[in-house]
């Protein structure tokens, strides 16, 4: 091994900066054995953050491992900057989700903007063109002091970035509970296409090729965010945070089409995008990758200001920046390209043959570290796992009295700022750029976009339900899936791949570390069930502010295929009328559920279980029927039961939500008329259930081909009059409703929670 | 007849109006570089939407310096088709192309929405084959339409409002008026009538599949004026 | 040599930014604000090394050229030194 | 009594409006432009009759609660008079 002699200027390694980089005894015993001798102060910089949870998901590693990844489809698994699932006609979809928490909740516009940034590239850098994003939000409180401000600056950064790269952003969820006050969730997922046969990967190969460094400067933005997403909170410490970074769409919208531009051509090797750990994570992955060596000048990478040192340069976290490798000889026409899209393309060094990372600053060596011992012996752990104490507590089933006026308590389900309509949300989101989206936020269980090029169509969805997960993580996170499924299911599509973002808290802790086990397994098992791969993810643990963790929350993003995107419905009643049919049999219950919370203030008990034969049955019947036309409109039983379900489609009408007043309609839910029993079968939730529209030509069809399909399917009532009317079994109105009145709840819920004005309602 | 659609680093629609002119209404299409100076003997130019020069400083303004805009502004002092869309009416306008200027909307966000435009002038180059209301999604953060009181009166009294806010029986109302433009202007032309600035985007409901399709009126009313223009 | 140019929203135009942040003010129980008017600020370097007469003269050319919409905004030039 | 309060991107903190100006500027035809930072520019009018101190004071409390937001913006307040 070779001695490097200390940088001037560099502080000397002791234990308590070895400490504050974040590596334990053992993690620091093992950089002394990798490199046979002390690191320098910029070695030390880099086993930090690879070493970092963020970056090594050395928590989370042995548990993903067990997750379903493979199926006839997957072009692409989980490894790669994003994964890719094929959907025939030579073409893959690619997607990936990410979390941007930490930054979102320091600085809610950046953090939130530089979150869908660094997803995009992702995604483009395997030549996918991107489609579309999602976001999955979850703030604290809506009467917390921070709430608006973080609802305000998260939506407008999304907003902000997104719009300028022109990708629409289609859809997400948007929850709140107090378990976020100190941690809200921001997680950003992106869509793409790519040509199966031109996806790119980021391996450095082929010994003498350039490599290139193009995009914005280099400044000291979010040194040590890698690790800074790898650590707690503590209320009154966000001023000692790194610099912010700040995002610049309008040079990432370059980086985009130069990138896309580029891999049209073979000067392409590798390429990679600078996320977390930037400069040096992207170079260490694609050598690991590689099994190669890199040498880099640090000295000619691009900076924004002076005196940085190869420390800052390696660490830094500016953003709109990637790593490529050219083809040798090939480097002039990478940089007319680069140059066609006023970009910066400098050569900052070459990949080697030696299996080492050299980092080299005016000819002498900082750093020089085996790549193959920094990405393999990357520290793993089987954390202590311990069920919670308060596990029965959480599961028991409460005792709640009858409310007893359903219509009070239907009206209070659909203003709560879960339920309630996301429209002040999705409005600020172009979410129309491109031409794609047949199916728009607000109109829809998911979104559903045309693949260019083709008669196909996918639908996407973002899902998770963090009150049963908590209640019970493994059920909980199998009824992700089954939501995630269904939902993909209800505009007509079929569930096809997921990624996910597991976003928990301390792992530390025994219980935290135990929820993390159970939900990956119960998110596997229900995958396994339904027979759908995953193909990407990621890991954002330390949720914890004052010794307070999330609700576990794994974030499920489903893509799901449309064959002809003639097919695709929405879940609006439509004006010309129909029947309503109640598919799955619904096994409702008020444990975890919003109404407990909302009409109760309890939070307890145990969540729906998913039946999985049950629920394929009812993902058959809703693909089958709507592709043959017998169901016009569907959507699921998710938050509030049935009744919220269908007053959601009532209100809607419309195959997109700016057509039309809503529908009313009359069904009848054969509910026992005693007071709890009967809130039971309106706001209980359930698993395994929709709603589906059908023609009254078509209603018996639906009912053979669910009774072939083995599921549960009952004619319930009609749509029609301007009133959601749902009678028990003694024909009793137990609920009796105005559209009008049902429609301002929903409609003006969350701006009036979140204290934020109400968009004006269009005619 | 071939369309020109700039692209201008930024520019976001551009593929959208390409599409559009090309796939669904079968014309001959082309893109024109900002960096060019080559018009390639296209007969109407879009100035598509997008964040041109990611709309730092102020929407359109930067643009406007481009070497492809100043061939577009002569290209229209000839009397040529210029339609500006989103970014692209900024652009106009930061060009004096058209006159006044598209500010911050008055509730400060970005919208993005179906909007209801009932059309003012039937008798524009743009507006021929149009219904008396069309639908066009908007999605800005600047489309507050602002001019001074003579300006304003003189785009008025020389019919030069081609689109206002309405609702969607056409009756133009102050809850139908999205971010704030003055009299509800959605778009105008130049007093000759060949450069026409809007901020719906026509593009976006063109196709049965995306909506109602009225959008595409806009496109045919100016392939039939310019099929017209060249057999007269 | 350094520029400041104000570039403010042209007294008589309504300034809805300016009018959101005195609601925010008066929000926070910020009492007795008058009219509150949000501009630009424009902070830059010039290279050369002209004089303060000249440097003026090339602040309020940017100015006029892109920096300010004169239908809709003041500009003020100054020479930060 | 009148407050301006200037808020601008820290140092060190990407400025891509600032880049963008640059860039424009240069294109026009403007040489030897080196940095450019855009910020924003608060003027209000106090209807109290507080001294400069008092005001400046405020302006301050105003500039962190509301006006910059310190984790990207520095701000400095002055009294117009
Ligand atoms: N953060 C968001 N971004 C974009 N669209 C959103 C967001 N949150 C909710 N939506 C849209 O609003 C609609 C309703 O969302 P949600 O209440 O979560 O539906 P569900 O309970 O059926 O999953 C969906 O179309 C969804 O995509
Ligand atoms: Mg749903």
């Amino acid at each position: 091994m070779s001695t490097i002699a200390p940088r001037p200027g560099d502080p000397e390694i002791n234990d308590a900066l070895v400490r504050e980089h974040g590596l334990s005894d053992d993690e620091y015993a093992s950089v002394l054995r990798i490199l046979g001798r002390e690191p320098t102060y910029t070695e030390l910089g880099v086993f930090s953050v690879m070493w970092s949870e963020h970056c090594s998901y050395k928590t989370s590693r042995i548990h993903l491992k067990t997750f379903p990844t493979d199926g006839p489809r997957v072009l692409q698994g989980p490894g790669e900057n994003a994964g890719v699932i094929g959907i025939g006609d030579g073409l893959g979809i690619c997607f990936k989700m990410e979390s941007h928490n930490h930054p979102s909740f320091i600085e809610p516009y950046q953090g939130a903007a530089t979150g869908v940034g660094g997803i995009l590239r992702d995604v483009f850098t395997m030549n996918a063109r991107p489609i579309a994003l999602l976001n999955s939000l979850r703030f604290g409180r809506p009467e917390h002091p921070k709430t608006r401000h973080l609802v305000e600056g998260v939506v407008a950064g999304i907003a902000g970035y997104g719009n300028c790269m022109g990708v629409p952003t289609v859809g997400g969820e948007v929850a709140f509970h107090g378990c976020y006050d100190g941690n809200n969730l921001v997680n950003a997922m992106c869509v793409g296409v790519v040509e199966e046969d031109r996806i790119f990967r980021g391996i450095a190969a082929g010994p003498g090729n350039p490599v290139l460094y193009v995009g914005s400067r280099t400044g000291r933005d979010g040194i040590h965010g890698a690790t800074m997403a790898s650590d707690s909170f503590v209320e009154g410490e966000e001023g000692n945070r790194p610099t912010v970074q700040v995002g610049d769409p309008y040079t990432e919208k370059l980086l985009l089409e130069a990138c896309l531009e580029l891999m049209k051509e073979d000067s392409v090797v590798a390429i990679q995008d600078m996320g977390a750990a930037g400069l040096t994570s992207s170079s260490v992955e694609m050598a690991g990758r590689g099994g190669t060596g890199l040498r880099l000048h640090v000295d000619r990478i691009p900076r924004r200001e002076d005196g940085m040192t190869p420390y800052e340069c390696l660490l830094s976290e500016s953003q709109e920046r990637m790593l490529i490798v050219a083809a040798k000889g090939r480097e002039d026409d990478v940089r007319q390209i680069f140059t066609k899209w006023d970009l910066e393309a400098v050569v900052v060094g070459t990949v080697t043959d030696d299996g080492m990372w050299t980092i080299v600053e005016d000819g002498v060596e900082v750093a020089s570290i085996p790549v193959g011992p920094l990405t393999d012996e990357a520290p793993e752990y089987d954390r202590p796992r311990a069920e919670p104490a308060d596990l029965a507590a959480r599961q028991a089933q409460p005792e709640l009295p009858a409310v007893g006026d359903c219509n009070e308590v239907l009206l209070q389900l659909l203003a709560s700022p879960t339920i309630a309509d996301k429209r002040w949300v999705w409005r600020q989101y172009d979410h129309m750029v491109r031409l794609n989206t047949l199916v728009r936020p607000g109109a829809a269980d998911a979104a559903v976009l045309r693949v260019p090029d083709t008669e196909k169509a996918i639908a996407v969805s973002a899902d998770c339900n963090q009150i049963h997960v908590k209640a019970d993580p493994y059920e909980g996170a199998q009824g992700v899936i089954a939501e995630a499924a269904r939902n993909v299911a209800c505009v007509g599509a079929e569930p096809i791949a997921v990624t996910d973002c597991l976003n928990f808290g301390n792992p530390e802790r025994p219980e935290v570390m135990w929820e993390f086990e159970r939900a990956v397994t119960g998110l596997g098992d229900g995958l396994r069930a339904l027979g759908v791969p995953v193909v990407s993810g990621n890991v954002s643990l330390y949720n914890e502010t004052d010794a307070t963790s999330i609700h576990p929350t794994p974030t499920i993003g489903m893509v799901g295929l449309l064959e002809s995107r003639d097919d695709a419905v929405g879940m609006g009643l439509p004006a010309d009328g129909g029947e309503l049919v109640l598919l799955g049999s619904p096994r409702p219950s008020l444990g975890a559920s919003a109404y407990a919370i909302v009409c109760h203030g309890v939070e307890q008990g145990a969540p729906p279980k998913v039946h999985w034969n049950e629920e394929k049955a009812l993902l058959a019947v809703l693909h089958e029927g709507i592709r043959r036309r017998f169901i016009r409109a569907a959507h699921d039983a998710a938050d509030g039961g049935l009744a919220v379900a269908l007053a959601e489609m009532a209100i809607t009408g419309g195959r997109n939500p700016d057509v039309g007043p809503g529908q009313g309609c009359e069904v009848n839910l054969a509910a026992n008329p005693d007071p709890i029993a009967r809130e039971l079968s309106l706001f209980g939730e359930t698993q395994g259930c929709a709603w589906a529209v059908v023609p009254t030509s078509h209603l018996a069809d639906l009912l053979a081909l669910s009774q072939e399909l083995g599921c549960m399917a009952r004619h319930c009532g009609r749509i029609g009059g301007d009133r959601i009317v749902v009678t028990d079994a003694h024909q009793t109105r137990a609920i009796d409703l105005s559209l009008a009145e049902a429609r301002a709840a929903w409609e003006g819920g969350f701006c009036a929670s979140v204290g934020l004005p109400q968009p004006p309602v269009r005619d | 007849m071939k369309f020109g659609i700039v692209t201008y680093p930024g520019s976001n629609c551009d593929h959208d109006a390409y599409h559009v002119v090309k796939h669904v209404l079968g014309c001959d299409a082309t893109f024109l570089w900002h960096k060019d100076r080559d018009l390639q003997d296209v007969d109407c130019i879009i100035l598509p939407g997008g964040f041109s020069y990611g709309d730092y400083l102020r929407c359109g303004a930067i643009a406007r310096f481009s070497p492809i805009t100043e061939e577009v502004a002569r290209f229209a002092q000839h009397g040529g088709y210029v339609l500006g869309i989103c970014n692209g009416f900024q652009v106009l306008t930061e060009a004096g192309l058209l006159p006044g200027v598209l500010r911050t909307n008055s509730q400060l966000k970005f919208i993005c929405e179906d909007a209801s435009l009932v059309v003012a002038n039937g008798h524009t180059p743009w507006t021929v084959l149009c219904p008396e209301t069309v639908v066009a999604p908007i999605a800005h953060h600047g489309g507050c339409y602002y001019a001074d009181e003579e300006t304003l009166g003189r785009l008025e009294g020389e019919r030069q409002v081609v689109f206002r806010y309405a609702q969607r029986d056409g009756t133009e109302t102050d809850e139908a008026n999205p971010n704030g433009s003055l009299n509800n202007i959605a778009g105008i032309t130049n007093a000759r009538g060949n450069v026409l600035g809007m901020m719906p985007h026509p593009e976006r409901n063109a196709e049965s599949e995306l909506g109602d399709a009225s959008g595409a009126w806009i496109f045919r009313s100016i392939i039939h004026s310019f099929l017209e223009g060249t057999r007269a | 040599m350094k520029l400041r140019v104000h570039v403010t929203p042209r007294r008589g135009v309504l300034d809805p930014q300016g009018a959101a942040v005195k609601g925010g003010l008066t929000n926070l129980g910020f009492d007795g604000i008058g009219e509150v008017r949000v501009g630009k600020v424009i902070d830059l370097t010039l290279a050369s090394t002209v004089d303060a007469e000249a440097a003026l003269a090339l602040g309020r050319d940017m100015a006029r050229k892109l920096l300010a919409n004169e239908t809709v905004e003041d500009f003020e030039v100054e020479v930060l030194g």
